[in-house]
């Protein structure tokens, strides 16, 4: 049933002298450019662009929307994404011209509906994290990540002390050792143990008085919560250095434990994780951060802030913190993104986002108490809202990896599990069913985990067979780039 | 309960399955108590679909808009027309609802889209490569200078001008704070130029960070820029104005070797300042020091041309803190609705839009300069965007008169000039910013110069 | 890639106690049913609805739309159909919520902006079929029909003539002796000739006293203009009779000819098809009609009128015309349908929409000049808008059947013509490729038909191979019909 | 141009490939001269997308909708809600932009879900088939007369009640005009209750026509009514309101033939009275006389199960003049829209949405009872609609001053009074009927209560 033409670019369907976007005349005079503008300015012709009807531009971008696996078409149990339903409603509410038609320079006056919601949206990540100060402008995870880390030296600073070291997990995400290096920061890693916990010992031999920040991601990466918290919290901040939560795991904990109460002093949000906030193939998401009260003076602004006016009616104004930062982006943060989080929150409320988390965490457990006698689960037999599997058994008795593994499951009608992440476990198969998948769809999932074992090697090892196409030669794209089209060649159709 | 799949009886099958008595007893075996919160999360109550889509709609309806105002607000972010076709792609779940495409084979379309993105890009730049996408211009632009930085690695200046964005600017500057490199920003000239910055070019210098048109609407002399800093072994940074390449020469054109730009004008809804989209394009030879994701071809087992996600060792993914940058989740969507907005125009509908911002513009600077109470600061060439004096009012107090008659009429410059890093020089003060788009009319333009005219003045101007 | 679930019906999804939309508590007092109604009238349970999470219903459906061809997604040449380009705009404008949500029993006062725009309409299709009486009222093609029937049952009634049957063409959509005989009138047909246009022997000859109507389509269901109209409109008014045309192709004459100027008395549109408004898969259309001025008393009501106010501002007002038939169904008409004709007739203006009709004819004319070296076309090298192909000398060489090249259409990613319609022609092939498919697509097209016929018997006959299902049994579901899901039996998930 | 794709190019190698000199050629060849038109169409200008999506905005904003005025409107079309989910779906391209399932092999997704619509109705209902959609509750009424006429052939009398909605029966009126049968109107009693229509019923009755809840909001005897139709040997048609069966018993649990309704409220936009959605429901064993498409289960030629459109001999394509109806188009896209608000309702959904309704109806009635100037008509048991009376106004007068004040308070039923077939008895003069839906709040039914009473008093009252 597929399109042929839908697997051309959007180039090789270009015809030269092609229109979709056009123009009624000009309503006003139309100025002389070679006399206004230096010729040197001008460009002869506009850029190469392709030359398309609007039929082309629709037929074509919804055709290639066909080739994705999404969450509103597929089980999508990407470790570490937290791929949840993303509501509807969300969406049609952050669509709404007062929302999603303000300019950014509008004056505050003008917008008082829209900080109201961005107000009580600083509030909500203040309760739910325990952590009083808040920032809305980083524009991702990783970005909130290095704004917390320039709070942190610029905390330091303040205070004369000369901390240039962050050290982070060797189970981390990429991002967090490499934020640290963009904050001009030196990395250390500290280690996993054999319980995939903090290695204390390591922790305490790394931790000295050129430590700024620890990065924690607690649910670690393994799904698991280190019940060595406490003993964490102590040896940090014994050492005079700050406890950052790396928050991509909050889904697990809404409501159950808070980051600033385990002994968090900043952390991150990623709202298109916890909150609901679609991932858009990629992005956009926010990074909003907490932080605790004596650092607040430090964040990026502007920040929402209330006042009462003389009627004793609240105001909201925009205000920059004593010692900030400055701004890590331009204008106010990825408002859109914010919005859907804030709508989320305020369909759940606090119960809610508690059941939330139970109901991901019941889900996990559920799962793994069916893919364990699939898998090798080397961290146990519980766990919060993901678990990490290993296919190194099944690579010892059949040559399947992980990999395999994961491309197989896409023909059975699923997204792949996210694998050789974390590092710390081989093999890695990591899965994240979240708490918006029925019972039915997680023992489909495991029935087809089971099935794909008891597979012939070689259709597993072609897998995918039900794909667009099979697996990609990763290799050659990176020996030769081909990162444009010039022309490159052409599909051709048969079906 | 909202969006929950679970009933009672799921959960006890689920429960037997897993061996516990209750999910409490899961989460007790797991998290101290001491650090378990024993009471509610202090929230507001859960809100049915209904009740909160009429609050909402509510809330929306008392915040201006370009919907209920007219806008001339520019400074980075304009009131472009946002094709219908746009809404309609971007809200196909397929792609709003879909992950980075990880996994190759189920994400053919995603990665298509980027690679078309990215050859969208380098045709509109004229530069030889492009990412898949950055988080907007304020940090592509810094992310540029990073850029410059571990290129040139033993030189430690960076130079820009103040009339650079002052949001870049105070970026880049927040970004450089723990580094040990100089960040020199060289004063405008007389009519708003950044020329003067060509003398502070020398062998230290690693970058220079130029805007074109600049945030005065100001067009710039890049070439020479780019020949000086090419001549001290410099490279130089293009922040652009996408729309302005329907008329104006492209920065692969000009000498530049980074181009980076605000996305947002390319078919993206304001939304007070995010989403957005960080454009990066550069010359083909610095792509292995680009940072974010790159969609690339090749062939699948079969032979068939396919995408992936390619040169992933500049990532942190794969390189942790050796990596070109940190940036994980980007602007895919934002890179989806600017190529579909860049397919529908295509090289003459670029090229008109430009053209009707133009006309509309010098119209409009026409209009203010007929009013003796106005003063258009720098005659002369602009896409766009331009200034306009008011030594008679409050320039705060006169874009309230505006905006209270449904004109959101520029931006005021007064609160924007200073002496820090990311300051406009004093010349602005009593100025603001006026940005004419081609989605206004002469009616609109008119009754904004008639609204502002209108306004009072002050008793005493200052001086 | 198919998610497997998908294929389930809604019901076996379904999962005691789950839930979707929920509910604040009231915020009114909570009456006392039992008290307040007789018990007879209640209902013990809710209607056994199937209970699903929001996230299950989005799935759901998202996931059958992807089982769909469609325009957006495919080349659509279905004969007699106009499956043109649905323009994004016209979406977005109809949805606003100053059209969209509108109740019908508003006053005219409160509507003024939309009670324009349909007066605009009423206007635009009076001067583009040259009929100056309109109304917007009927939901489709055939209910238009219906209406115009009433019209002319009450007009000859009005006159005390006794007219009682209606003709109609042999090459008709079955929708035409079908509204006679729902209007009241006895039918009879008139037979085409060999060129495919009325045979005008056979019209003089059940033309006569009792004729109240003749239904001419024109251009003709074979895509051809029938060049003997002005014999035509002469014997039929001559009889005493009114012409009625079936504008179901109008797309083919748009600012070319008007139907009113060449004998039409009455004639519906089919704004789903000539004006882009979306099929909807099936519906919803609009039938709007436009009669000669002495019919217009007779239309149903009501119908936007303009006053001049007392500052001669334009007032617009709903008005019932003097001898109307009543109405044809609840409320104005199908607003939505209208809204969008408005919108694409005000995009293209006059000049544009005699490029639409031009291009029609010249894409349709194109396709057959190549489609005619692969299949028989019986009626010449020369069409309006479409064009009637026969695979009845495919089926003599080959045994192939118009059905099995359609089934066959399919496998190359293009929509199948209409087939078997109109009846006149053995196996027919009734192709409509409408102004916004490319030379590229109807090049691709007949290229798929060329190669369809130089295929093996065998894969044709047994195509469709690339859809989701192969051919269902039609004769089994209407031997033995299963209507509802009782507890049909599940699918099976295998990859 | 607009939507249209040849180039110049195109057009001359189309051209030559057909052997024409121009597409004029080809139109001369065809068309005779003599009725060619020799002028340009005289409509208003083409417009831009820019333009017009601005021009008709603002048109738009000029209206009052259920956005800007809170809306106590119904009279067969409500403002329910609609979950943004439904939106979503029936904005996919692959459902609005698809035909009729003709091609079953490439329709099975609106194939299933017409089935899985088919189903919901008769959950609905309680009767065992239903129909793909009609036009509307309008139209679906007639069909259900017709098809009863053309089961109970030797019959020619329709019995309604002068309570059924006046649209309806006007429709009915004008479709039976050229037929020979006899269409009574029953007078309901001083309750607005249909009850004296079972003494009306005879040998000579093929069907009966009632509306429950009525247009005046009341209850009727249902199953009394069908108990004496079914003994006269004559089928019962009800029409019915979807909503109101999350709490009042089914039409195939009272004994009822033939169900129809308006689905608008399910899910559809009130969009100025259309496309909305015609339901209609019977008896299984009349299902080979039942109007409209059917889809149905079947296999495919591999044993797996799907779907197709069946029982086509009943249609107009297949037997032409002998067809159940003439209908074509119907409104699946409605019927989608339906299907997915009735999934996310479920059982308990549909419930509380009408307990809701009739919670928050009953506390209005009480505000409209507590206040002397207004008389609410008919006390007693109402699901979402009630009569209120006002001596002391100009109904029409007392409307349009609430609609000023932001409310559309209810329908002016003076105009609806008369005494034609379709025309309401004499005792709803100086009334308004109001219908209140579960979107509305306790302060909007007070500001809806206050509005009206503060409106100018009639010097003297009529009589
Ligand atoms: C554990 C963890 N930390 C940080 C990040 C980075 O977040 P973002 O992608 O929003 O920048 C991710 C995202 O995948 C993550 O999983
Ligand atoms: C020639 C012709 N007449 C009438 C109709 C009926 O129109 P509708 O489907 O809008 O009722 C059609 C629709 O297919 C048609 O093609």
């Amino acid at each position: 049933m597929r399109n042929q033409q839908a697997s051309q670019l959007l180039f090789e369907l270009s015809r030269p002298g092609r229109r979709a976007h056009t123009f009624d005349s000009l309503d006003v005079p139309e100025p002389d450019l070679e006399q206004m503008f230096d010729s040197d300015d001008l460009a002869a012709t506009p850029p190469p662009l392709p030359e398309l009807a609007e039929g082309d531009v629709v037929r074509h971008f919804v055709g290639l929307s066909t080739l994705n696996m999404s969450v509103d078409t597929h089980f999508y149990p990407l470790g570490s994404c937290t791929m949840k339903y993303n509501p509807k409603r969300n969406e049609r509410i952050a669509s709404l011209p007062g929302f999603a038609h303000v300019h950014p320079m509008q004056e505050a006056s003008t917008i008082q509906g829209l900080l109201h919601c961005l107000y009580e949206l600083q509030e909500m990540l203040a309760e739910i994290s325990g952590l009083p100060g808040v920032s809305l402008q980083p524009a991702a995870g990783a970005h909130g990540e290095l704004t917390a880390l320039f709070v942190a030296a610029a905390y330091f600073q303040s205070r004369g002390e000369n901390r240039r070291v962050v050290l982070t997990a060797d189970s981390a995400h990429g991002t967090n050792p490499a934020s640290a290096q963009m904050a001009g920061f030196a990395t250390k890693t500290v280690k996993s143990n054999g319980d995939g916990l903090v290695d204390l010992d390591d922790l305490k031999a790394k931790l000295g008085d050129d430590t700024a920040v620890f990065m924690l991601t607690n649910p670690n990466t393994l799904g698991l919560f280190d019940r060595q918290i406490e003993t964490i919290n102590h040896l940090v901040h014994e050492a005079g250095a700050l406890i950052y939560l790396d928050g991509a795991n909050m889904n697990a904990i809404l409501g159950i434990t808070r980051p600033g109460d385990f002994g968090a002093d900043l952390m991150h949000y990623n709202p298109h994780k916890t909150f609901s906030g679609p991932h858009g193939g990629g992005g956009p998401g926010a990074g909003p951060i907490c932080v605790r009260d004596f650092l607040a003076p430090f964040l990026p602004g502007p920040i929402v802030t209330r006042q009462m006016d003389d009627d004793g009616q609240p105001i909201l104004e925009l205000t920059t913190p004593e010692h900030s930062i400055g701004r890590v982006r331009s204008f106010f943060g990825n408002v859109g993104v914010l919005m859907r989080a804030y709508i989320y929150i305020r369909t759940y409320g606090g119960d809610g986002l508690r059941r939330v988390s139970e109901d991901a965490v019941l889900g996990a457990n559920y799962l793994l108490s069916k893919v364990k006698h699939i898998l090798d689960v080397p961290h146990g037999d519980r766990c919060m809202h993901e678990f990490v599997a290993s296919a190194t058994r099944l690579k010892k008795q059949s040559g399947l990896s992980a990999m395999d593994l994961a491309k197989r499951v896409l023909d059975y009608g699923f997204h792949a599990p996210t694998v050789y992440f974390p590092l710390v476990v081989d093999e890695a198969v990591m899965v994240e069913p979240t708490e918006t998948e029925s019972k039915q769809t997680l023992d489909a999932f495991a029935e087809a985990l089971f099935r794909i074992t008891e597979e012939s090697d070689d259709l597993v090892h072609e897998a995918p067979h039900t794909t667009r196409i099979s697996r990609p030669d990763d290799v050659a794209a990176a020996r030769r780039p081909v990162l444009k089209w010039s022309d490159a060649s052409d599909e051709t159709a048969t079906p | 309960m909202s969006y929950l799949f679970h009933t009672e009886e799921d959960r006890a099958e689920m429960l037997g399955s897993i061996g516990a008595e209750s999910v409490q007893q899961l989460l007790d075996a797991q998290v101290p108590a001491s650090v378990q919160l024993k009471r509610p999360l202090k929230l507001p109550a859960a809100t049915d679909e209904i009740n909160l889509t009429r609050e909402l709609t509510q809330s929306a309806a008392t915040n201006a808009s370009t919907s209920s105002h007219v806008c001339f607000l520019g400074g980075g972010a304009y009131d472009h027309f946002i094709p219908a076709v746009v809404d309609e792609i971007a809200s196909r779940g397929e792609y709003y609802t879909s992950y980075t495409p990880y996994q190759a084979e189920v994400s053919q379309g995603n990665l298509q889209v980027m690679f078309e993105y990215e050859t969208l890009i380098t045709q509109l730049t004229g530069l030889g490569v492009s990412n898949a996408s950055l988080y907007d211009g304020g940090s592509a632009a810094t992310e540029a200078v990073l850029m410059s930085l571990a290129i040139k690695r033993d030189r430690s200046k960076v130079i820009t001008s103040d009339v650079v964005h002052p949001h870049y600017r105070e970026t880049l500057a927040a970004y450089l704070h723990n580094v040990d490199v100089e960040l020199v920003v060289v004063p405008s000239d007389d009519d708003g130029l950044s020329t003067p910055m060509i003398d502070a070019i020398d062998e230290q210098t690693a970058c220079v960070l130029i805007q074109h048109p600049n945030y005065v609407g100001r067009l710039e002399s890049v070439a020479s820029i780019a020949a000086a800093a090419k001549e001290a072994g410099a490279l130089t940074i293009e922040s652009f104005d996408p729309i302005s390449l329907g008329r104006l020469k492209r920065p692969g054109d000009l000498g530049v070797d980074i181009a980076v730009a605000e996305g947002q004008c390319l078919g993206n809804p304001l939304a007070y300042g995010g989403p957005y989209l960080g454009i990066m394009a550069c010359r083909e030879d610095l792509v292995r020091r680009l940072p974010g994701r790159i969609a690339g071809q090749t062939t699948d087992r079969r032979g068939k041309r396919c995408w992936v996600l390619t040169l992933q060792t500049r990532e942190q993914h794969i390189r942790r803190d050796k990596a070109t940058s940190n940036i994980c989740s980007n602007q895919t969507l934002l890179a989806l609705r600017s190529s579909v907005y860049l397919s529908l125009l295509g090289p003459h509908g670029l090229r008109e839009t430009a053209d009707q911002c133009i006309a509309k513009l010098s119209y409009a600077k026409e209009c203010f300069e007929a009013c003796e109470r106005f003063e258009v600061l720098h005659p002369g060439a602009a896409v766009k965007e331009f200034v306009v004096r008011d030594l008679s009012a409050d320039v705060g107090g006169l874009m309230d008169h505006a905006s209270q008659s449904g004109v959101l009429a520029g931006i005021n410059l007064d609160p924007l000039v200073g002496d820090s890093t990311s300051s406009l020089p004093d010349r602005y003060q009593h100025c603001f910013l006026v940005a004419v788009t081609e989605q206004r009319t002469r009616s609109e333009i008119q009754s904004l110069v008639r609204t502002l005219e209108s306004a009072p003045a002050l008793a005493s101007p200052p001086t």
